[in-house]
């Protein structure tokens, strides 16, 4: 509670949350109220944008409006999905290493040390090189198992400093056991942390998920922002200068991620003091 | 000296290990696909017109020669010995050429285009961070909004609406490549004038995602560095701002330099992207090709050598760090 | 002895978040005679920092000056243009011993470089190699090791940082030494060996005055001619060594010298003054005498009216009814 | 005073050794003494004197390296930890960070609770804690709905006396409680201290590197200096007529109100 008061005080948090917000609810609600099948072909190809076709058609002769709108769905999901994902093993990790020190501590920061050294892109190239079929929500997880490394270490550093605090001995001395304490002692003080990180993670799962469309490795029978830039790029879209077809996902992209990062920084001006200069 | 050795050594055993981790996962990833790329490229090949008992020894002979009728720890062996002697195996897309002669001759276009667009963003950006964090007022308020936009804007997309912008609308530069396709690679004046041509747009690309993203951390250590107890007491001995401007700059940059040591190590990866965008003949543009035909000696050819250049930059980080950053050098020596 | 410095109704705020304003210092006049050491002690929260930032004449965000003059040696601090205060007056005429010595010095540079920038910006003909040597000299005279000069600061023990910037910050022969709790992160035999540096450089007459700022009042007992006691914004009571130490009159200074623990004779019999409350929000107008809440000789024109400063036998107390007496009695409670 | 002469705890050789990497730090050296019932005693050093380690492992939040611990004739290796912790607490030096800041006042006294044998409803619980909070002299609808950014130290360290007296334990060791307390508030604290030990019995163990403190309070006094107790006696022997060199020197050089302490000869 008293975090989101403070929050509200910050103009860019809010901004950042209110363009995020109008995008996902738009395209929610358009696509579960609308007929409309974004595959369908409904003209020619590469169409100008007209009165019936707001943004014209691409290399398939479908509305560019309506494959958008889908596209940010899904773009969206991915992101959500995959920063949920990628937050919760980070900060498992990052928690249990933290906290319990020793060999374990040993063991899961060597491998968090791995993770951070081998490019996650290659190991999310190779992963879904190795799929045949790729559901969004499977190329989501990959996306999420690939990218926890960096909270996990930040989230370990927190917690083996949150560790030492008075109130975590206190708690001990009421008998408290290990999953209570980091939950009621260690968590609560690191939320708006891991909140932060939860919206980097989601801003980065959508690049994430458009690079590897733009690779040819995007999810199979959907409609991405990133496949639509793929495709744009296949069927040559920038030469025959249908902008119509790839400056509309790409500038979506960038939207996104511009108001997550926005809500980053007002996040990162409420909650750091020292950086308002 | 020594100690400071002793700790490169254990950092060394660090990285060897990792090194083999990541050839595992390279070896043993892409096995996991499912269907047969043999048999895929055997029909490719052949065509449509070849009897089936002519695909069958050509299947045989494929299988063989790639070795894929031996058990997996025989082929990870084989794989290994082979990547210790720098052979990367031979594409199965372009068979008979070894992915080494592909992967070497796309290497350089790679860091051609990125290491002078690393450098000089790293540069600008880092200047334009520090003055923001420095001035203050107007000029921060209307800078940071902005390298906040160009830093959030992928790059690729970027790289898609500046090839439009310049390459389409205006017409001023060539839409792709890394030369224009009648020329043949020399060093003639005429080759470098196309050359470059192809060049700066990608490399303009590139450069501003550097500099936004640059300019971002550069102000912020700045901002925190300049509240620190040590700026204070140097005001308050009298000592010049532009005294204290060198303090601060030099402090704020160690964590740069980390910075671009990492962007170095990250270069033949990290445009991939681009390189596609503008169908430039780089290490990203051949995965692209070795994904899209299942070829996976190219595929792990390319993320290996992206790894590597990864794991020697780590490498070097911790080596160069440990020797410009007294704080370190010292917590290093005392592990 | 002449006035060295002097500070009239100094008033300055912390600028907050939503706009508020923490009034840290709330009207504070002072004057600190050549030759003589003041100590300023208060609680924590008092403003005794904040004060003496305020010296300094800087004002560093978000602490914002309000009203109120400084004059060191003729010239306004305040209104002296930022140029001329860095070149001519801090670290030259006016220096500061800072709190937090920790993180005092700039963990990159050797201190013989600091030395050097430091000196070479009060003295531009200055070399180097010439700067570093009288650093050396400075030294050798205080009978420190020369080699503090080549180390970085995190080779430096914390008492041997703290009286490394004792000397840094007397390099310049600063007639005043302002010292902001110097010793309060150190252990008693550090804290000691600061302690002595600083007087031997005044019986050196390296330094000519002295602002000694702390919340042990034990160490002014050895340190301060004179002493004046903050409580929430302002002092309540000036006056000499043994005036505030051994016959204090503000009934707040009577506490705070009562509540003192030492290990001497007699201190296991002693009865300590049993007062709770807390000092009053300093975002908040205050109304009638700041310590009123908490004093248990308050009345009712206590509450309603701040006294004024009123100088009386060399002393200044603001309150209504001050306390008689010489010694303090060993069981008196409050 | 009576005094008892039944030992409540007793430290044999305890020693503990840190390790990080290869390098190995003796941060307590073969420790011995014992706490009697009804006493107050002071461990006193400066920091890096090893006094809190000794103190976390006789809360035993820090297993000892060797030597042992024995509470009531127990090696507390073999008593349950819960059971230990009812007659064994703490108070930190820190009151700001003894509170988990995102709970009431409410919530942090219930939950000393959970280490008690008896199961209490909430109203059971509210009225113990108002009990509580009053022996304190805190008033409980000033302070029991209030979050600890509310609080002064001065309060919060007294509500964290008010869970001792909840608790009733037959040992507290207190770390450095009044360290960070503006010193017109300390004379209450302390008197909270004298009072459990009036009423409840409780041995105190303070652990302190304030010389003066520990004389004022203390029955006995252990002084530590680099892991090892190197005096130990009656406060008035070991403040008044210290015998070891390191004691003599340490007393010296704290500044009292009577007695010379700059040597200002010295150059």
């Amino acid at each position: 509670m008293k975090l989101l008061k403070t929050l509200l005080k910050s103009k860019k948090f809010i901004i950042g949350l209110c363009v995020f917000l109008l995008l996902l609810f738009g395209s929610l609600i358009f696509t579960t109220i609308s007929s409309h099948d974004p595959a369908e072909m409904i003209g020619f190809l590469y169409e100008p944008p007209s009165k019936e076709h707001l943004l014209g058609t691409d290399n398939f002769g479908r509305d560019v409006l309506i494959e958008l709108i889908y596209g940010m769905k899904t773009s969206i999901y991915v992101g959500l999905l995959s920063g949920i994902i990628a937050t919760f093993i980070g900060t498992t990790i990052g928690t249990t290493a933290g906290y319990l020190g020793k060999t374990i501590d040993n063991i899961l920061n060597s491998i968090t040390n791995l993770f951070l050294v081998i490019p996650s892109f290659v190991i999310l190239i190779l992963l879904s090189v190795s799929l045949r079929s790729r559901s969004l929500t499977l190329l989501a997880m990959i996306i999420g198992i690939t990218s926890w490394p960096w909270t996990a270490r930040a989230v370990r550093a927190q917690t083996s400093s949150l560790k030492t605090r008075e109130h975590v001995n206190m708690a001990k001395l009421n008998g408290e056991g290990y999953v209570e304490i980091v939950l009621k002692e260690i968590l609560p003080y690191m939320l708006s942390y891991i909140f932060m990180v939860f919206v980097l993670q989601v801003a980065s799962g959508i690049l994430s998920e458009a690079g590897l469309s733009m690779l040819g490795l995007g999810p199979s029978n959907t409609i991405s922002l990133g496949k639509m830039l793929s495709w744009a790029l296949l069927y040559e879209a920038v030469r025959t200068g249908a902008w119509w077809a790839f400056i509309p996902p790409a500038l979506t992209i960038a939207i996104i991620t511009f108001s997550l990062l926005y809500m980053n920084t007002g996040m990162d001006e409420v909650f750091n003091p020292r950086l308002r200069s | 000296m020594n100690r400071y050795l002793k700790y490169l050594t254990g950092k060394l055993k660090w990285y060897i290990l990792t090194f083999f981790i990541a050839v595992f996962l390279n070896f043993f990833l892409p096995r996991f696909i499912p269907g047969n790329p043999v048999s895929a490229l055997v029909a490719q090949m052949a065509g449509g017109g070849a009897s089936s008992d002519v695909l069958d020894k050509l299947y045989n002979s494929y299988i063989q020669e790639f070795g894929l009728d031996k058990p997996w720890y025989t082929q990870f062996i084989n794989y290994v010995l082979k990547v210790f002697h720098g052979d990367l195996g031979i594409s199965f897309s372009l068979y008979p050429t070894k992915v080494n002669t592909i992967l070497s001759h796309a290497l350089p276009w790679t860091i051609a285009l990125q290491a002078p667009a690393i450098l000089i963003g790293w540069i600008i950006g880092n200047l334009l961070g520090a003055l923001a964090a420095y001035k203050k007022g107007k000029f921060d308020s209307a800078f940071f909004p902005l390298a906040l936009f160009i830093n959030s804007i992928p790059y690729y997309c970027l790289a898609i609406i500046l090839l439009y912008l310049f390459g389409v609308l205006l017409d001023v530069f060539p839409i792709g490549g890394g030369y224009s396709m009648q020329l043949i690679p020399s060093f003639s004046i005429t080759f470098l004038i196309d050359a470059l041509k192809h060049y700066l747009l990608p490399f303009f690309s590139l450069i501003l995602v550097t500099i936004g993203g640059q300019a971002i951390g550069m102000r912020e250590m700045s901002i925190y560095e300049l509240n620190t107890d040590y700026v204070r007491y140097a005001k308050l001995l009298g000592i010049s701002e532009k005294k204290i401007t060198r303090y601060v700059f030099k402090n704020a940059m160690l964590p740069q330099i980390t910075g671009l040591a990492i962007s170095l190590g990250t270069m033949v990866g990290g445009a991939l992207i681009t390189e596609i965008v503008f169908s430039y003949p780089g290490i990203g543009t051949w995965l692209f090709n070795g994904i899209r035909q299942q070829d996976y000696p190219l595929i792990q050819g390319g993320t290996l050598v992206i790894t590597m250049a990864v794991l020697l930059a780590n490498f070097l980080i911790d080596i160069v760090y440990g020797i410009v950053d007294p704080r370190i050098r010292m917590a290093q020596m005392e592990e | 002895m002449g006035k060295l410095l002097t500070v009239k109704a100094l008033k300055a705020y912390y600028k907050l978040r939503l706009g508020e304003k923490l009034r840290a210092v709330d009207g504070v006049s002072l004057t600190l005679q050549e030759g003589e050491v003041l100590g300023i002690a208060g609680e924590s929260g008092c403003g005794k920092s904040t004060l003496a930032s305020c010296l300094s004449g800087l004002f560093f965000p978000p602490l914002k000056y309000q009203k109120g003059n400084i004059t060191l040696d003729g010239i306004d601090i305040i209104r002296t243009d930022k140029q001329t205060l860095r070149k001519s007056i801090l670290g030259k005429k006016i220096s500061f011993i800072p709190q937090s010595a920790m993180n005092a010095l700039n963990p990159t540079l050797k201190i013989e470089d600091f030395v050097a920038d430091v000196m070479q910006e009060h003295e531009p003909d200055l070399s180097r190699e010439e700067a570093i040597k009288r650093a050396e000299e400075r030294l050798e005279v205080l009978s420190l090791p020369k080699d503090v000069l080549k180390a970085y600061p995190f080779e430096l023990s914390g008492g041997m940082k703290q009286r490394t910037i004792v000397v840094l910050s007397t390099l310049m022969n600063p007639e005043i030494v302002i010292a902001d709790e110097p010793t309060s992160a150190l252990d008693v035999s550090s804290q000691r060996q600061v302690i002595e540096l600083m007087k031997r450089l005044l019986q050196m007459k390296i330094t000519k005055s002295m602002i000694f700022i702390t919340h042990e009042l034990p160490i002014l007992r050895h340190v301060a001619d004179r002493i004046a006691i903050m409580y929430a914004g302002v002092f309540l009571e000036v006056g000499t060594m043994p005036q505030i130490i051994f016959d204090p009159r503000h009934p707040y200074t009577k506490v705070l010298m009562s509540s003192i623990i030492v290990p001497e004779k007699g201190m296991r019999e002693r009865k300590l003054p049993l007062i709770t409350g807390r000092p009053p929000d300093l975002r908040k107008r205050i109304k009638g005498c700041r310590f009123a809440k908490r004093c248990p000789y308050a009345t009712d024109e206590c509450r309603m009216r701040e006294p004024d400063m009123e100088e009386t036998d060399g002393r200044k107390i603001k309150c209504f009814h001050p306390l008689k007496g010489k010694e303090i009695k060993q069981n008196e409670v409050i | 005073m009576k005094l008892s002469n039944n030992t409540r705890l007793e430290v044999r050789e305890l020693t503990k050794i840190f390790v990080s990497g290869r390098r190995k730090i003796t941060a307590v050296d073969q420790v011995s003494f014992e706490i009697h019932e009804r006493e107050i005693v002071s461990l006193v050093g400066q920091s890096g004197s090893g006094k809190t380690t000794i103190a976390h492992m006789i809360l035993n939040l820090l297993k000892s390296t060797s030597g042992s611990i024995i509470f009531d004739g127990k090696d507390i290796k073999d008593i349950k930890k819960k059971i230990y912790w009812r007659n064994v607490q703490g108070i930190f030096q820190d009151p700001f960070s003894s509170f988990n800041q995102f709970f009431v006042v409410k919530k942090v006294l219930r939950d000393s609770f959970k280490i008690l044998d008896k199961s209490f409803n909430n109203e059971e619980k509210d009225k113990i804690i108002i009990k509580a909070l009053e022996s304190v002299n805190i008033d409980p609808g000033d302070v029991l709905e209030k979050y600890p950014f509310e609080l002064s130290g001065g309060q919060m360290q007294r509500i964290m006396i008010a869970r001792i007296f909840i608790i009733k334990p037959k040992l507290l060791i207190a770390d450095e409680p009044t360290s960070m307390i503006d010193s017109i508030l300390r004379a209450n604290i302390l008197k909270l201290f004298e009072k459990l030990r009036e009423k409840q019995g409780t041995s105190i163990m303070f652990i302190t590197h304030d010389i003066g403190l520990a004389y004022y309070v203390s029955d006995r006094i252990f002084i530590m200096h680099r892991g090892k107790i190197v005096e130990a006696g009656s406060a008035e022997q070991v403040i008044m007529n210290p015998n070891h060199t390191y004691t003599k020197g340490l007393i010296e050089d704290v500044p009292t109100l009577h007695k010379e302490w700059i040597l200002t000869k010295r150059s």
